[in-house]
């Protein structure tokens, strides 16, 4: 950060809006070669949207954006990158019917004289670079059936392909696992080190303090602070962003644990998982935690009746639930909240009531017709209680952020009053204001007596929050720690079962 | 860390070379396409040996060229997730306005008449296109009200009117009936736009740019690739293709009125799918929906030859074109299991 | 006795764009034009059983005088057809008849037994009286066509055409492209084939420009219904020998007279009754309301360009 | 946090929008009528009208359902067809009619669950599907009837088809389609059946992981479809006192441009049956007024064309138009 040479890449007073909607009021940031800068604010606060305006997305109703000192304007994603910039953006943007290495070239692919594609020098490359990255992922492989992960790495080795001088990472860990982000942070520092200028943004605060030098915090769509890492302390960070101080993070209750509420023996899918059996009483927290990767999410859509079973059963609250259709495990009193909100939890143009009320549309049934007055109480009922951050409960659910989906999915499950609740990544992509209201949330709805199976890859949402910590790997159970004796290197070695190479993949 | 640098050494364990899975899915789709075909063609030359003739092959070829050419056309603008259902309309209005054309101008060149349904075929492509990307209109409406506007215009235009063969010069006439090494000059025209169309699919840039567009829309954008102008293009080209058929058509068949190739658009949709061409994009070849158009229409011809009562035919083939569809599907979803279970053991 | 003047008649024909029918139509429109009259042709664009119901019934809603239809469907149109009779406008069918009780009087361009007995006739004399042969119709619910056949068949059981044999009858839907790709078929399935007969414009036309340009030409005889401007090129090189047909400008100068005679009421359609058909002469109507043209006329290369339509 | 009773969300506004615009073109294509001919209001013209849309109307009252569901079926023209030819078979081989009219409809339910098993057991594109069930429901047709036509059905059936209700204009048949419309319009909008229609249309995959049987509704619809076509196959037949293979080909594609023109949207999710209602009528008024005014049924397709081809492109304009001009007073402001 020399003075006299003008920041790589500088956004100034920058404003958007979507309609009505402001989402970025006064955004600014400096982005200074060799540094890796965490940009920090709650869901909703903007921060995605400013990616989109750097990147040529979105074009900024107001403002500058000076790469190098000298003013442009992106009219597409395409002049960004040619002027170096390479993003990943928070949701995956892959083509599932291509292969890797197109995925990773597309637009930019290698040719021939004739201008043709060659296809094998393209090939050749991709599988270097994923090598690099130590996935086992070959160039020809079609993306449709990755796992997020893997995903993830796909784009992350997009990123990388281009050797762009800027590198915007929108949080690119929000699906990854322990193991992963460490490779990803090994490249990252690497990238600082060949002095390219890295913005990352993340809800998990340790992360920050664990790779970035400087930060940038935003609340409501402007920029309200900025400084030094290494100045900072999480508390500060949090009230920065949150605009108030948090009082516990994990507001885990002890409650007295009740009969088994789930019971589930025996479950294989052949090749997916083997023999799991378990079970999670009324009043009790069980985390399932593993890899990315384990099978656990597949667990839970098994249970839930998504995904057919090869054996195994479930009981819930002692009766035995006929697997395979969802509407049968609802019945049951069975919740799942699915880990993919936009793909699995929303449907994103009907509006925040009508996707609030999906789950109980059977029960707003007055007179045998639909009473649009109960679907509305019933949004807004859920929308106060988890403090949900929207203007219109009409408005289509795709214009919030994605911690705000996040809460509407919540909202929906908890609206049937499940007595097992299983909540996969509970906290993926959601700011530190939000998750603490989903925690606190979590332990309102055990005081009361429900039972909840939380999937979670965030060790420290596992330690604070579980009564018991299940693990998993490669498809089976690998250990069962009680509260008391869990921690962060029993859990770990657990998830990565014997075999030390098990770190070197991640699918 | 340099980004790929090509010396470095592949890391993981697995040495033995997997096979192409991309290019192995797609072949082995198209392989079973070609399977069908040649089944079907056994079976019937089976019952039937004289099928097998010279003139029963090039009738063949002849009838499937100009669906195949739509079909070739439908599967670039099918790989974006659109659909054009205004061909048919393009056709019969191309084929009629060449006709009068050469009415008025016996003398006009070949070349000429080509380029001009070419020419007919770009104007409707483009409306198509306009509406599609400009007016964010969904292809399927906006082609559905072209094809309804054009094949009205056409109405109100040739009414009663036909073009019959004798109006046509002969030199036009030997696009259907001369050959070149015998194989016939029409069949061989398509042949080259069909081998440029999968050249370009598959070969350059803006072909895979369909694929993407289809696959992701989104992701596309974010890309940096050009949505509009690559979906006008598909419209564009589908157009053009539409507007060469209907010079072929004409000189195929010789009489052209009003309602020339009124309703093929869902056989055109019909034969990409059978094809294995996803009408929710992102995946199909050319090869695959030549395929497809050829299953179909030898299926066509040798209900006929195999003296099918004729009100037994068109059920047989809504049968067939059903089980085509699911057996593809199933084909392919074995695939990927099966591949997904390699990697799980890999 | 004096045809009114001004009369309204329009035509329905069974498509509005079938160049047969525009022939027709446009003889029906002279005739009224020669009467001064108004005339109008109106009608739809597809041949389906309903689809000329509601261009009925706007003319009753219109008060037309009299309505002239070649109905798509014997049936699907007589409630309706009935229903205009019952408010007094005049109903004229011609070329396709429906039920005797949706119209008073039918114009037949022949009579349907003699048509069909006639094409068999003609075909036996191009096939030398013996070989398979087929017919190829239009769709496979022509009223027309259907009786044709019907007359076709019975004629076919006179010992003299023992050795003509009926293979098979295929539907070209009076749609070009398929009657072409059925006409290739017949000829794959049935190698032995001596002839088509084609009681369909559209049909025979489709059938001769395959046979031209097929190996099978000089050695299976298409015969049937055409007119001369779209057959005499095959004519005259060689591919079709001969064919009937009728003028359909006459057919539809005829049922012009027939309704303008109805509507002024000169006539009531009873049988025997005769009218002045305008430079046809006079024309008497027959058994159960039909008026007949007259005999089709067989064209060979040497009449064929004394005709043109 | 929202009012949760705040007025009109934009979404429904815009719904609202549309459905007023339809009721405004309404008006003016029956002010249209009425100047381009006296006798347009008649009784008598006005039976007429309902009485043609009487097929397309019952069978866009399913297909609208279908459509908020983002699937698409293309065989109902060949189920009614087929439906047809089975009548005037069963009739032919001395059923009593109550009995013909019950198996056609079981029959047409039928053809819709093999739709829908296809589609459901091997999740396939439905488009794909029904273009093939599209051709084999019309060759079982032919397969029935063959080149026969049966007319021989019972007077008093056929009178169905073609009378009117007591003193009034309103044809027989046209009661079905008001009784359809109301069922259809409160299953849709007011019962856990119709509002999953929307989040499976909009979202499939949430929609299941929702708990709603995204199969079995899937399954229903087509189900829904085929007895709704069926029936329409019935009326068409008693109306034209003729059963035929052929009966109603190419309806399809008129039945979806009218549920389109009605605002539905065809990537699924968005809809009202009340949009589908006005759209028929207007399409209905259209195409009488304009055929009692001498306009060519060529000149007919081009309109049904052009409107259809508004429907969607003139919103899409307007609200680009919106975006901008608000756009420019925002800028100005600041
Ligand atoms: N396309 C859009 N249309 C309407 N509103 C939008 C759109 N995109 C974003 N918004 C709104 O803009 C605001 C900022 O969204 P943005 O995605 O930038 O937040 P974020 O900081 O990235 O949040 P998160 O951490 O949850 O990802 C939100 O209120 C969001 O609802
Ligand atoms: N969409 C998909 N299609 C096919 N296979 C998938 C898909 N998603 C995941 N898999 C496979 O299923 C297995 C488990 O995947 P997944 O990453 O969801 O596991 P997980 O333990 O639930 O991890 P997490 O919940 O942290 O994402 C992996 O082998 C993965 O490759
Ligand atoms: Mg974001
Ligand atoms: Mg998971």
């Amino acid at each position: 950060m020399t003075d006299n040479k003008p920041p790589r890449l500088e956004l100034r007073h920058a404003s958007k809006s979507f309609g009505r909607v402001r989402a970025l009021g006064d955004g600014s940031l400096q982005l200074w070669p060799g540094e890796v800068h965490a940009l920090l604010g709650e869901n909703g606060a903007g921060k995605s949207t400013l990616v989109k305006i750097l990147a040529g997305v979105h074009q900024p109703d107001s403002g500058e954006l000076l790469v190098e000192g000298i003013a442009r304007r992106f009219a597409n994603p395409a002049e960004a990158r040619d002027a170096g910039l390479a993003v990943i953006y928070q949701e995956p943007t892959l083509f599932a019917d291509l292969s890797i290495a197109e995925n990773i070239y597309m637009g930019r692919q290698p040719r021939d004289g004739l201008r043709r594609i060659r296809y094998d020098a393209m090939n050749r490359e991709v599988d270097a670079l994923l090598s690099t990255l130590g996935v086992n992922l070959r160039a020809e492989r079609l993306v449709r059936g990755l796992s997020i992960a893997d995903q993830q790495v796909v784009e992350i080795a997009k990123a990388l392909s281009l050797n762009a001088n800027v590198l915007i990472m929108d949080e690119p860990t929000a699906a990854l696992s322990l193991p992963e982000v460490e490779r990803l942070f090994a490249i990252v520092r690497a990238l600082r080190e060949r002095d390219v200028a890295i913005l990352f943004i993340t809800h998990r605060l340790d992360e920050v303090f664990a790779l970035t030098q400087r930060m940038t915090i935003m609340r409501d769509g402007v920029k309200v602070f900025d400084a030094l890492t290494a100045e900072m302390t999480i508390d500060a960070i949090v009230s920065k962003m949150v605009g108030r101080d948090l009082d516990t993070f994990y507001p885990k209750a002890d409650v007295a644990r009740g009969e088994v509420r789930l019971s589930v023996r025996g479950l294989t899918r052949e090749g997916v998982f083997k023999n799991v059996s378990f079970d999670v009483h009324a009043g009790e927290i069980v985390a399932l935690a593993g890899l990315v990767g384990a099978g656990r999410s597949e667990v839970a859509r098994a249970i839930f009746g998504i995904d057919p079973v090869d054996a195994g059963e479930v009981k819930i609250a002692g009766k035995p639930l006929a697997l395979g259709k969802p509407a049968t495990a609802v019945r049951a009193g069975l919740a799942l909240v699915p880990e993919d909100r936009r793909a699995q939890g929303l449907a994103l143009e009907l509006s925040i009531a009508r996707n609030a009320s999906l789950t109980v549309l059977g029960r707003l049934v007055k007179h045998g017709l639909i009473s649009a007055k109960s679907e509305s109480t019933l949004a807004a009922d859920w929308g106060k209680r988890l403090r949900l951050k929207a203007s219109d409960l009409d408005a289509p659910v795709g214009t919030l952020s994605g911690g705000n989906q996040q809460k509407v999915v919540l909202g929906k499950w908890l609206a049937t009053n499940p007595k097992v609740l299983i909540i996969d990544e509970p906290t993926r992509g959601i700011d530190v204001g939000a998750k603490a209201e989903v925690y606190r949330t979590l332990a309102d709805l055990v005081r009361e007596g429900m039972a909840v199976l939380m999937i979670s890859s965030e060790l420290p949402e596992v330690l604070g929050m579980a009564d018991r910590v299940l693990v998993m790997h490669e498809g089976r159970i690998s250990a069962d720690i009680a509260r008391a004796d869990a921690n962060e290197e029993r859990v770990m070695s657990a998830a990565l079962g014997a075999s030390p190479q098990a770190l070197g993949r991640a699918a | 860390m340099t980004r790929h640098s090509s010396t470095m050494p592949a890391m993981h364990a697995p040495k033995h070379k997997r096979p192409n899975l991309l290019g192995g899915l797609a072949r082995s789709r198209e392989a079973t396409l070609f399977a069908v075909l040649i089944a079907l063609v056994a079976a019937t030359a089976a019952v039937k040996p004289e099928f097998l003739n010279l003139q029963n092959l090039r009738d063949v070829l002849l009838n499937v060229s100009i669906i195949g050419l739509l079909t070739a056309g439908m599967t670039v603008v099918m790989l974006m997730r659109h659909i054009d259902l205004s061909v048919a309309s393009v056709v019969g209005v191309s084929a009629y306005a060449v006709g009068s054309l050469f009415v008025m101008f016996p003398q006009m060149p070949v070349i000429v008449a080509m380029l001009a349904g070419i020419g007919i075929g770009l104007a409707i492509g483009a409306v198509n296109g306009v509406l599609i990307t400009f007016g964010r209109v969904p292809s399927l409406v906006a082609t559905l009200s072209t094809l309804y506007i054009v094949r009205g215009a056409d109405y109100a235009w040739v009414h009663g009117g036909q073009i019959n063969a004798t109006s046509l010069p002969d030199a036009f006439a030997l696009i259907a009936t001369g050959s070149l090494f015998g194989v016939p000059n029409l069949v061989l025209i398509a042949l080259v736009v069909l081998i440029a169309l999968s050249v370009y699919l598959k070969q350059y840039r803006g072909g895979r740019e369909h694929y993407a567009i289809g696959s992701n829309p989104e992701a596309a954008r974010l890309a940096g690739i050009r949505v509009e102008r690559r979906v006008m293009i598909g419209f564009l080209l589908s157009g053009a293709i539409a507007g060469l058929a209907g010079v072929l058509w004409l000189a195929r068949f010789g009489t052209v009125d009003a309602s020339t190739a009124k309703g093929i658009e869902l056989q055109v949709v019909a034969a990409a799918v059978v094809g294995s061409v996803a009408i929710t994009g992102g995946v199909g070849t050319v090869t695959g929906a030549t395929l497809g158009a050829l299953v179909l229409g030898v299926i066509n011809i040798a209900l006929v030859v195999l003296r099918v009562s004729p009100f037994w035919q068109q059920a047989i083939q809504g049968a067939l074109i059903v089980a085509a569809i699911t057996l593809d599907t199933l084909l392919a979803r074995s695939v990927a299991k099966r591949m997904m279970r390699k990697r799980d053991h890999g | 006795a004096e045809l009114k003047s001004g009369l309204k008649i329009a035509f329905v024909p069974k498509q509005i764009n079938n160049p047969y029918e525009v022939i027709a139509d446009d003889g029906g429109m002279a005739a009224i034009k020669e009467m001064k009259g108004q005339g109008k042709v109106v009608g739809p664009s597809d041949a389906g059983a309903s689809s000329q119901v509601s261009y009925i019934n706007t003319l009753i809603t219109q008060k037309q005088d009299a309505v002239v239809i070649a109905a798509n469907d014997a049936n699907a149109v007589v409630p309706y057809l009935k229903k205009a009779m019952s408010q007094g406008i005049k109903v004229v069918t011609f070329d396709s008849d429906t039920a005797p009780e949706g119209r008073q009087i039918f114009v037949n361009q022949a009579d349907s037994e003699s048509i069909g007995r006639g094409q068999i006739q003609l075909l036996s004399k191009l096939v030398g009286g013996e070989g398979e042969f087929a017919i190829l119709s239009a769709t496979p619910n022509a009223t027309n066509q259907n009786t044709w056949i019907k007359w076709m068949q019975e004629e076919l059981k006179k010992p003299e055409y023992a050795k003509l044999k009926l293979v098979k009858i295929a539907y070209g839907n009076d749609d070009d492209q398929k009657s072409f790709v059925e006409t290739q078929g017949l000829l794959q399935a049935y190698p032995n084939l001596k002839g088509i007969v084609a009681p369909t414009s559209v049909g025979i036309a489709a059938a001769a420009r395959y046979i031209q340009s097929s190996p099978a030409k000089g050695k299976v005889a298409v015969t049937g219904l055409g007119t001369p401007n779209q057959m005499r090129a095959f004519v005259k090189n060689g591919t079709v020998k001969a064919f009937q047909l009728w003028d359909p400008g006459q057919l539809g100068y005829l049922a012009a007279f027939a309704a303008a005679n109805l509507a002024s009421g000169t006539i009531t359609g009873k049988e025997g009754e005769s009218f002045d058909a305008g430079k046809l002469g006079k024309r008497t109507v027959g058994k159960s309301g039909e008026v007949i043209l007259g005999p089709p006329t067989t064209f060979d290369s040497a009449n064929i360009d004394s005709f043109n339509f | 946090m929202a009012k949760p009773d705040s007025a009109l969300s934009t979404t429904k506004r815009r719904h609202l929008q549309w459905e007023a615009m339809l009721v405004i073109v309404l008006a003016v294509s029956l002010i249209g009528g009425r100047v381009l001919s006296p006798m347009f209001l008649s009784g008598a013209n006005l039976s007429n009208m309902l009485a043609d849309f009487t097929e397309i109307a019952l069978i866009a009252l399913p297909m609208t359902l279908i459509i908020i569901a983002a699937e698409i079926d293309l065989s109902v023209a060949s189920v009614l067809g087929a439906s047809s030819a089975l009548m005037g078979v069963l009739w032919h081989m001395g059923l009593p009619m109550p009995l013909v009219i019950a198996i056609v409809l079981v029959a047409g339910t039928l053809a819709g669950l093999l739709n829908g098993l296809v589609i459901v057991r091997f999740n396939l594109p439905s488009l794909a599907v029904t273009i093939g069930t599209l051709a084999l429901f019309r060759g079982l047709a032919y397969v029935l009837l063959g080149d026969q036509a049966i007319a021989d059905f019972p007077a008093s059936y056929t009178a169905f088809g073609i009378e009117t209700i007591a003193a009034t204009f309103l044809p027989m048949p046209f009661i079905l389609v008001i009784l359809g419309a109301i069922v259809f319009t409160v299953l849709l909008q007011a019962t856990p059946f119709g509002r999953s229609l929307y989040a499976i249309g909009a979202n499939p995959v949430a929609a299941q992981f929702s708990g709603i049987d995204v199969a079995r509704t899937k399954l229903r619809l087509f189900m829904l479809s085929g007895a709704m076509a069926a029936l329409a196959g019935v009326v068409y037949t008693l109306r034209f006192t003729s059963a035929r293979g052929d009966n109603g080909e190419g309806f399809e594609l008129s039945v979806i441009a009218a549920v389109l023109f009605g605002g539905v949207s065809i990537f699924g999710g968005r809809g009202s049956m009340i949009g589908v209602l006005l759209s028929l009528l207007i399409i209905g008024v259209l195409r009488n007024a304009l055929t009692l005014a001498d306009v060519s049924s060529e000149t007919l397709t081009i309109v049904t064309g052009a409107l259809l081809l508004s429907s969607v492109l003139i919103p899409n304009l307007v609200a680009r138009w919106r975006a901008t001009r608000e756009k420019r007073l925002m800028a100005q402001t600041l």
